[in-house]
């Protein structure tokens, strides 16, 4: 099924309590693309990720991943399924040693396969080479962000979900992580990407989502955002980088 | 027309002492039942009203409330445990009621008022009785282990006084908290100070575990302990180490007194079981009472009358042996058989 | 004139590692400084170091000439000193209103007989600078929002609202801008720029090159916990150990 | 100077310490996962001792199959009172409650009402006295080692606890489903993102857990001779007391501390009075707590 | 002006309506059943105040209930003190206890600090029970006097619910100004993040001590009562399991939230007496009802969000007409 879309999130609802956070949501993400949604705090965007991820489930719509329906499937299945997520707030195992966390990502893998996976992390983010036995919760908050990275990419993931991964992470990183996410489709994976930095995603994107009011309101390829006058005056501080 | 008048009966139903409670619930029953055939109160029914009091003093006071304010009842029976017979009887005291307990035996239970009644001998009585007891055996050098609550504070302090005063010496005295499993430790202690034999002042549970372990770490010496371990359950738990142990009773289950023999009787028909010492306290306390109710005028006795009925109780035949209550302090003086049990039976001794 | 914070020589180990290491350098009264530096460089400890939330290893701080270095944090703060942290810290479970009403109490003390006994001007008090609080951060709107319901843009204000209501001298924002878009960064900084107008010293981290260089008067950089460099934006921005050990080589800047 | 009634007091604190500990090797891993306190586990226990006796009174069984019917018994206890007293609770997703104290108290006070509901039925159906165990499966038999008296139940306990520890380790340690475990203990929202299944992981915690509840129960009882509906309340205390002085997140922490308690019982007995034993053992527990804060075993406070 | 209508129907609703109701239903037996409640409920509210709002599981009520039953015990039994004494110097005594004890386990948060109290109500029980010179042990002290001022009142279950009914009216005044006013919210915020609270220039220590303090001096108060009222005091009475029923009362009843703890108390000693009738079975409808409360309602019947907003309605009305947050003092 190459040539179909990876993921296909179709009219997507979901709730919170009494307050409506996603309506009608619809978005694709091709096999092998990098695509990023941008939007202002509070839209919904990590609402989106955690709808796909299976961590909240949605009141209507349908997500389907590699040709499979997975609509409110348990989160489990779904990383099963190959679609992982370096989540917004990290969520690593604090009290547990930066090894182990690694260990857990690839919990689903064959022994060999983990050293294997682990050893590439690492190679990756040498600096969690250098505390691989200290816990996780004393690392500095870019440390945890590379760790939370490293570990979604553990389970060889078909699709990776990420959420501000940028977020608080030194200039030279951050372009370290955007190498990466490129580096990372070389490698097979997709990447659905969440930013704030929207300068940067739509520079490592080749299609591009705005959302507003929970929904999808421009859509286009990342060059055409970058220079839509709406984009640029909402999300890229009014001047071009 | 058929004129119904009611005891109260508050006992723990539920709760950790709620076996007691049912076997006191079958004895009233019991005497119930049969005082209501033999018709000694023509046109009268009387019933018992029973609430449980989980052993907790909070409800024991409202039980106690509400059977003052129910104007049909008479009297009252019980509590079980002394702390909430105590706590109650502070109410029944303030209402005038007569509240008789089978079993409460702390020392201030029956100073409360004029109005406190027990069917069970304090240990003012049963302690010393089981120290010369002892000293007659030829003790002369005994530790005493008891449960750390009123009832095993009397027992240990009137058992000392009565074994010092015949001239033995107690090397240690040890109480544990309710709910202890392990005697080990307090064995131990024991071990150490060599006596020649144990007094025991525990409820039959304890009682039996104390016996095991006493086996097991190999202590040789003799327990006498006092009729509250008198319960078949005790040597079914021992077992073995129950052999030996010597205890009072003022209950013996294989009399053949034909009263008591068609007690047992009638008890094992009803409930499949034989009675044992605090059912059989029940069983008298609730004809004690239904007694006085007789004396007191029947059909037209009031809660003063049965007061005072109950105090004039005099040499009543109870399974338990006859019941008088001491005019001056309302004290029980009950006999007690001393018994030793050998292979698994409790056989009575000179 | 002194400076109003003054750092000096301070040292913080956990266990072998040295996260902050011998550490000197001050903010003037009224001046806005930027700390910048890689992940794990030990600019949050230096916080927490600052508002004595963890014990220096070595060295001391000195605020407004006075030694704070032996202080507990919630003196510290009431002496001027207010923070928001990285990790964002709102009580999910109080409305905004009770949050930033936290920062007043801080200001103002807080006994059980003032309430027991009925203290009115001590309720205007506080009501009153947490409405000035919230105004500032253009958060009356939410005012009855149970915190838990705003999202993680709104939240960094409710902090700093919270802050604020301590009417601090020196406010310390950890990554005040992380999570924003290009635009909210600008309005923030331009928030953070109408604060320090208003007479407030601030000192932040911050990773948004951008936003720093922008907003800061002066730029400390620190790496592996040591100082490595201390200037005006443009000092800093062609150091070259800075660029070097932080920002990345030039032709990437510019991309 | 060497007195070989203290020894033989140290052997009996021991013994009591292991009770606590084995008790509270199932809690502190139930508690591990969850974060509340599972008041229900001393009703485990008794089910477990309870299962064991009814199957030695059917059909007298050796012990080895009693054991086993015992842990089968806990395994189910375990299961049920997951589903009964805990999963309705996890139905709250959003932060608020996940950070709300009224919901971590009302979990701990839903296995609270469980428990109560259980020992009521039990007291109902067995009554609330002690039941009498047939005398040769009592683990009693004395065994004299010099001048030093020990119980075949007192090895048996010690062997057993030995057994648990090392195998819980093991588990945790090394196995896939313990370091399942040990993610969804320290953080439930991450584990479900990198595809841990949380709620099959929950479950095997409380029945693994269960299961070692129920075999103590049955040991002990049998090694006390007591067995009660009401049995597992005060190792159920003194075992969560344990595991907090060990720093809940360390099963052998709370072992530690289990023996401690046991040994401030018996040695205050041998110095003082048994009743003050209690006393001395919480006096540990406090003093303990002003110099380790997070217990003695227990990691630090999260960084700011 | 709400305010004052809502509390005068508080007032009458203790005061008249409710002897009034029990009189007609026929006296002593439900005046006693509503004196144990009283009681109670003042405890809770008490434990409420750490527990709830502060945010420091307490399992030790139990224990400073105890001191205070056995102050106000032996001060009136051994000295002969009268009822308006003994109930302010044991919740004084109690308090001092209280912040004695406690002062060393201050640093302890979350369940350490639960359990520590778990041990310090633990070591007075077992104090109280085998300290048998000084508190007779497990004799228990009895002959307690009731409340009574010679020549105006006399001890009867009447007096008894009014003494019991006035002092919870004043624990809830009191704990509620505590609670409901902006000293409640420094509370809260140390229950919510203590270590946040103190970078915003909270004193949380100080903040834990005093709540504790003023929970301890009404448990003790309670003590008191309870002492007076049954006449008959012994170390079973304050018992671990005490602890835990006043902490299920909480929960109930809704944590943080003073009407919740009262409805707690209510329910939790209330239901068993109604539920005689069924007899054996009642404990285990209770602990069922209890199950389902909790639950179907797990933050409590009334927890505290709503209580927040309903005492914003009466008491909070701002001091200007911005809006109707905060608390007015
Ligand atoms: N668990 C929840 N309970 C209640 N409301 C929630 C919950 N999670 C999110 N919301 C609400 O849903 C809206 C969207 O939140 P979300 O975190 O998805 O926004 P976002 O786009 O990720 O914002 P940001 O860019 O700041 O991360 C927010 O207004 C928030 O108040
Ligand atoms: N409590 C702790 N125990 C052990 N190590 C710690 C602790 N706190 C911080 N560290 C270490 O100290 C170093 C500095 O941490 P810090 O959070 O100050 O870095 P930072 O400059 O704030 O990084 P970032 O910009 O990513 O937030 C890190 O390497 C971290 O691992
Ligand atoms: C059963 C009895 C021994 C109870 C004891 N007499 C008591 O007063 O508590
Ligand atoms: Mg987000
Ligand atoms: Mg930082």
């Amino acid at each position: 099924m190459s040539t179909a879309n990876l993921l296909d999130i179709k009219a997507l609802h979901v709730r919170m309590g009494e307050q409506s956070i996603l309506n009608g949501l619809s978005l694709h993400v091709p096999t092998g693309g990098i695509v990023t949604v941008l939007g202002s705090n509070g839209v919904g965007k990590t609402t989106l990720m955690r709808a796909i991820s299976g961590v909240y489930h949605s009141t209507s719509g349908s997500i389907e991943f590699d040709g499979t329906d997975i609509t409110n499937w348990p989160s489990h299945r779904i990383v099963a399924a190959g679609l992982a997520q370096a989540p917004e707030g990290r969520q690593i195992f604090s009290s547990m040693t930066i090894a182990e966390n690694l260990r857990i990502g690839g919990v689903g893998l064959s022994p060999q396969a983990l050293a294997e996976e682990e050893e590439k992390q690492l190679q990756r983010f040498a600096i969690l080479r250098s505390r691989y036995r200290q816990k996780a919760g004393t690392l500095s908050g870019g440390e945890q962000q590379m760790l939370c990275i490293a570990r979604a990419l553990m389970c060889r993931p078909k699709l990776l979900l990420m959420d501000e991964p940028s977020l608080g992470l030194a200039p030279k990183v951050v372009r370290q992580i955007f190498d990466l996410i490129t580096q990372i489709r070389e490698e097979g994976h997709s990447v659905l990407l969440v930013e704030q930095n929207a300068r940067a995603a739509l520079r490592v994107a080749d299609y591009a989502y705005v959302m507003d009011g929970g929904r999808i309101v421009i859509e286009g390829s990342s060059t055409e955002l970058s220079d839509d006058a709406r984009v640029r005056a909402a999300y890229l501080g009014g001047h071009t980088g | 027309q058929n004129k119904t008048i009611a005891i109260g009966y508050q006992l723990p139903l539920s709760g950790e002492n709620a076996q007691y409670g049912m076997l006191f619930r079958n004895s009233a029953t019991l005497a119930l039942d049969d005082f209501n055939k033999s018709g000694k109160l023509p046109g009268v029914t009387v019933q018992i009203k029973f609430e449980d009091s989980k052993s907790d003093a909070k409800e024991g006071v409202n039980i106690a409330r509400k059977f003052s304010d129910d104007s049909s009842i008479l009297a009252v029976i019980g509590d079980f445990n002394s702390t909430v017979s105590m706590a109650a009887g502070q109410v029944y005291a303030q209402t005038k009621v007569a509240q008789l307990s089978q079993t409460a035996s702390h020392p201030d239970f029956v100073k409360i008022s004029e109005y406190q009644f027990r069917n069970i001998n304090t240990q003012a009585y049963e302690g010393p009785l089981i120290a010369n007891w002892a000293h007659g055996n030829g003790v002369k050098k005994v530790a005493v282990v008891a449960i750390q609550n009123d009832w095993g504070q009397s027992a240990a302090n009137n058992f000392i006084n009565g074994f010092k005063a015949a001239g033995g010496t107690v090397t240690d005295v040890e109480y544990f908290n309710p709910g202890t499993r392990d005697f080990r430790s307090i064995l131990t202690k024991i071990g150490r100070s060599q006596p020649e034999a144990i007094f025991l002042g525990a409820f039959y549970e304890d009682g039996s575990a104390f016996l095991q372990q006493k086996l097991q770490m190999g202590l040789k010496q003799n327990v006498y302990a006092t009729s509250s371990l008198y319960e078949k359950k005790m040597i079914e738990l021992a077992g073995p180490a129950a052999n030996g142990l010597y205890l009072t009773s003022t209950f013996l289950v294989e009399s053949t007194e034909p009263h008591i023999a068609s007690y047992v009787k009638a008890y094992e028909a009803r409930y499949g079981a034989k009675p044992q010492q605090f059912a059989a306290q029940a069983f008298d306390a609730t004809n004690i009472m239904l007694n006085a109710i007789v004396a007191a005028g029947g059909a037209n006795a009031t809660r003063a009358k049965v007061r005072d009925a109950l105090a004039a109780t005099k040499n009543f035949p109870g399974v338990t042996g006859t019941t008088s209550f001491d005019q001056a302090t309302r004290e029980p003086i009950k006999l007690l058989t001393k018994l030793q049990v050998t292979d698994g039976k409790f056989v009575s001794v000179k | 004139m002194t400076p109003l914070l003054e750092i000096k020589n301070v040292s913080r180990y956990f266990g072998g590692l040295h996260a902050v290491e011998d550490f000197s350098g001050q903010v003037q009264r009224g001046e806005r400084v930027g700390l910048i530096g890689p992940n794990g460089a030990g600019k949050t400890t230096l916080f927490n170091l600052i508002t004595c939330f963890t014990p220096l290893s070595a060295g001391s701080v000195f605020f407004d000439d006075k030694d704070i270095s032996s202080l507990k944090a919630y003196q510290v703060a009431r002496l001027g000193i207010a923070r928001t942290f990285q990790n964002l810290r709102v009580m999910p479970n109080l409305s905004v209103f009770d949050n930033v009403s936290i920062g007043a109490l801080g200001a103002l003390g807080h006994s059980p007989f003032s309430a027991l006994l009925h203290h009115r001007n001590y309720a205007k008090d506080i009501s009153r600078r947490t409405w000035d609080a919230l105004e500032q951060a253009g958060l009356q709107g939410q005012a009855s929002e149970v915190a838990a319901n705003l999202s993680y843009g709104k939240r960094k204000y409710l902090e700093i609202a919270r802050a604020l209501a301590l009417s601090p001298r020196l406010l310390i924002l950890d990554e005040p801008a992380a999570g924003l878009n290009d635009t909210e960064t600008a309005q923030l900084g331009e928030f953070v720029m109408k604060l320090s107008k208003e007479g407030l010293s601030i000192l932040l981290v911050e990773h948004d090159m951008n936003f720093v260089m922008t907003l800061c008067e002066r730029i400390m950089v620190m790496a592996s916990g040591r100082k490595i460099a201390d200037g005006t934006p443009q000092e800093i921005s062609n150091d070259p150990v800075v660029l070097e050990a932080y920002l990345g080589s030039e032709e990437e800047e510019a991309a | 100077m060497f007195d070989i009634f203290f020894v033989q007091q140290l052997v009996n604190g021991l013994s009591i310490g292991l009770i606590y500990a084995l008790v509270a090797i199932g809690f502190t891993l139930i508690f591990g996962v969850l974060n509340v306190v599972n008041f229900a586990h001393g009703e485990i226990y008794m089910i477990g001792s309870f299962a064991g006796l009814m199957a030695i009174t059917t059909f007298a069984p050796p012990l080895f199959v009693v054991i086993l019917i015992a842990l089968a018994a806990g395994a189910l206890a375990g299961f049920g009172l997951e589903r009964l007293a805990f999963r309705p609770f996890r139905r709250f997703r959003d932060e608020a409650s996940l950070k709300s104290k009224a919901i971590r108290e009302a979990t701990l006070l839903s296995s609270l009402a469980v428990s109560i509901i259980v020992r009521e039925i039990a007291e109902k159906i067995f009554g609330s006295n002690m039941q009498s165990i047939p005398q040769d499966y009592l683990l009693l038999k004395p065994i004299q080692i010099g001048s030093l008296s020990f119980a075949d139940g007192q090895f048996l306990i010690f062997g057993l606890s030995i057994v648990m520890l090392g195998g819980l380790q093991w588990l945790l340690k090394r196995t896939r489903i313990g370091l399942s475990i040990r993610a969804v203990a320290n953080n439930p929202m991450g584990a479900a993102y990198v595809g841990i299944n949380t709620e099959r992981t929950i479950i095997a915690t409380f029945v693994i857990g269960s299961t070692l509840g129920a075999i103590a129960g049955l040991i002990v009882g049998l090694y006390q001779g007591a067995i009660f509906p009401a049995m597992g309340f005060v190792p159920g205390v003194k075992a969560f007391v344990a595991m907090v002085m060990g720093g809940l997140s360390s099963i052998g922490g709370a072992v530690v501390c289990a023996l401690i308690l046991g040994m401030a019982e018996a040695i205050t007995t041998s110095f003082f009075a048994q009743g003050w034993g209690d006393l001395v053992a919480y006096l540990f527990l406090v003093i303990t707590l002003i110099f380790f804060p997070t217990g003695l075993f227990g990691g630090g406070r999260e960084r700011v | 002006m709400r305010r004052i209508i809502s509390v005068s129907l508080l007032l009458a609703a203790v005061l008249i309506v409710v002897p009034g109701i029990l009189t007609l239903v026929g006296g002593g037996y439900w005046f006693r059943v509503m004196t144990t409640i009283g009681v109670f409920s003042i405890l809770t509210m008490s434990a409420n105040l750490i527990t709830g709002t502060t945010g420091l599981m307490s399992l030790g009520h139990a224990g400073f209930y105890g001191i205070g039953a056995y102050a106000t015990a032996l001060l009136s039994t051994k000295f002969g003190w009268p009822f308006y004494l003994t109930l302010p110097v044991s919740g004084a005594i109690t308090a001092a206890f209280g912040i004695l004890l406690a002062l060393p386990t201050m640093r302890l948060i979350g369940i350490y600090f639960a359990v520590a109290t778990l041990g310090l109500g633990e070591i007075i029980h077992v104090t109280l029970l085998n300290w048998v010179d000084f508190t007779r042990g497990p004799m228990g002290i009895s002959a307690i006097p009731g409340v009574t001022l010679p020549g105006v009142f006399t001890a009867s279950d009447t007096t008894h619910y009014y003494a019991v009914a006035i002092t919870a009216l004043i624990a809830a005044f009191v704990l509620g100004r505590l609670t409901h006013s902006y000293y409640g919210n420094a509370l809260r915020a140390v229950r919510e993040d203590d270590q946040c609270a103190a970078s915003m220039g909270l004193n949380v220590v100080g903040l834990k001590i005093q709540s504790f303090a003023f929970a301890c001096f009404f448990a003790g108060v309670a003590g008191g009562l309870w002492a007076h009222t049954t006449g008959y005091i012994s170390p079973g009475d304050f018992r671990f399991s005490e602890s835990i029923l006043i902490l299920a009362m909480m929960v109930v009843g809704g944590l943080g939230s003073l009407p919740g703890a009262v409805l707690g108390a209510v329910i939790l000693l209330g239901l068993p007496e109604f539920l005689r009738p069924i007899g054996d079975y009642r404990m285990i409808v209770v602990g069922a009802v209890m199950f389902f409360s909790i639950l179907f309602l797990p933050r409590g019947l009334l927890g505290e969000t709503p209580v927040l907003t309903v005492v914003r309605r009466q008491f909070g009305l701002a001091w200007d007409a911005k809006s109707n947050l905060g608390w007015r003092q």
